[in-house]
């Protein structure tokens, strides 16, 4: 039931330069769990928005500053069954995150930035911020193609 | 990310590549900018065909130029939206408030 | 003259479906050192090349087993002035390597296999051997390409 | 890696697409040498267009799949060969030992 196998763990820099390589890594990744062509490029946004935030928020834009991204096959219970899922984790050492700035913004309001947290949440099953030992962390789940639950389920 | 422009009778054709994310869309954000707010070219046309990546940073960009272009009374036209330009456009609910076109003739016709 | 800033370390299991999601990455980031498009298939390559015989030899085929790879931008000394590389390091806690395993084999005789290690040489500018605190250690330096000595100097 | 076989008289035509490494690597190989060993058809084809990334894995199930045609005396020919195949047979020093034709026309001439 609460099976989780370790994929990859990735140890990068605050550097924007960064984001692409682990779109790379993840786009991969995401392919041979056996995503969708459109799955994938979501959930790629979805980690790449994260890191976003983090390099542009956490650490107000300041380089080099640590950042983790661990990524996890799990089983999430479900009705009695594990429905199998991708879990990723990012950690910072930033500014501890404000959970109420976090509200998101009216779309129908035009005007640049106040995408990313609704990226993330469109893209993502399950999206759920902490804190803890100092550091910031961000725990994103993706249900598995194959085990979505029947839709009107 | 790349961006190179064409300019035509009032008006300017980019043809942007590449991936548009934080680290490349400030190069995206000051050409167009400057276009607009500084030639005030008329008519600015983006052919987005050549885009593999674009994250909200880049959606950000294209909002602050279509932004500039109603300052300044310029046309702001997006054309070439591939699958994945598309798919980010439509989550950010923001299509609808683009000029969009199917191809660059539509884009530049009279 | 001995700088190094870590530009991504990876952490992965023995699994030969985790291939693909290093060459994503290595592929990212390759292109954003400024590597040609052929220099990046080589640099791929290579690694790829070394994780395999990491998984085959080191952990003759078995699963799960811990590997790592540090990917570094460094700088080697060369004639007074210190010239750009990307530096990659491979650990794993396999089977000891056996130096004299690793002399190759005449391409001429056409028979399956013996070619990881050749492709290896051919698309790293140094690789390099060797055993600390239990663990293998593959070092890899490409040279970035701006940086290459004139031809014939 | 993807891998679906045409049959025609008296060849067979393996269109093959993806990523041959070493996880992939054994689905190349096994239905050449069922092909070649077992049904022993006179003619085996390998169309590596769409092949986005081979490795010295690849390279050894080819390898394979040529010594085991020269076993049974059929004709073994690859076409399609793009840049990335051909940097990696160049690389291996063994594009000379393989038949290479530059399209399917040529590879099934009678
Ligand atoms: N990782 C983070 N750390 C700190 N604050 C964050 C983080 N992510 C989001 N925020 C806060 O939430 C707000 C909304 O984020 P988002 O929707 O991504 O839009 P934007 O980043 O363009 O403002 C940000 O302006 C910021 O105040
Ligand atoms: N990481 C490694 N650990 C242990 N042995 C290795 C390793 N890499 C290579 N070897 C040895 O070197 C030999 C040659 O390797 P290689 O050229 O890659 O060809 P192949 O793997 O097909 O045999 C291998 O058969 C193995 O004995």
């Amino acid at each position: 039931m609460d099976r989780r196998s370790l994929l990859l763990r990735m140890e990068l820099r605050s550097n924007p330069e960064t984001l692409c390589v682990v779109r790379g890594a993840l786009g991969q990744l995401a392919e041979r769990l056996g995503f969708s062509e459109s799955e994938c490029r979501a959930v790629v946004l979805g980690v790449d928005e994260a890191l976003t935030n983090i390099i542009r928020h956490a650490y107000a834009g300041q380089p080099e500053q640590p950042i983790e991204v661990w990524f996890h096959r799990i089983q999430v219970p479900s009705r009695g069954a594990g429905i199998e899922a991708l879990e990723i984790i990012l950690l910072d050492q930033g500014k501890k995150l404000d959970e109420a700035k976090l509200s998101g913004r009216a779309l129908e309001d035009v005007r640049p930035g106040g995408l990313g947290l609704h990226f993330i949440r469109e893209t993502m099953d399950e999206v759920e911020f902490s804190h803890t030992d100092g550091r910031n962390q961000l725990r994103l789940v993706k249900i598995l193609p194959a085990q979505k639950p029947p839709a009107g389920s | 990310m790349q961006i190179s422009a064409r300019h035509l009778d009032k008006m300017t054709v980019f043809d942007i590549s590449g991936d548009i994310d934080l680290s490349t869309s400030p190069e995206l954000r000051k050409p167009l900018l400057h276009e607009l707010r500084e030639l005030r070219t008329p008519r600015v046309i983006l052919n987005l065909r050549a885009v593999r990546y674009i994250d909200s940073s880049g959606v950000a960009s294209l909002v602050e130029g279509l932004k500039a272009s109603r300052d300044v009374g310029s046309r702001f036209i997006l054309f070439g939206l591939n699958t994945t330009v598309r798919e980010v456009l439509q989550l950010s609910k923001l299509v609808r408030i683009f000029e969009i076109c199917e191809n660059e003739e539509q884009a530049v016709a009279p």
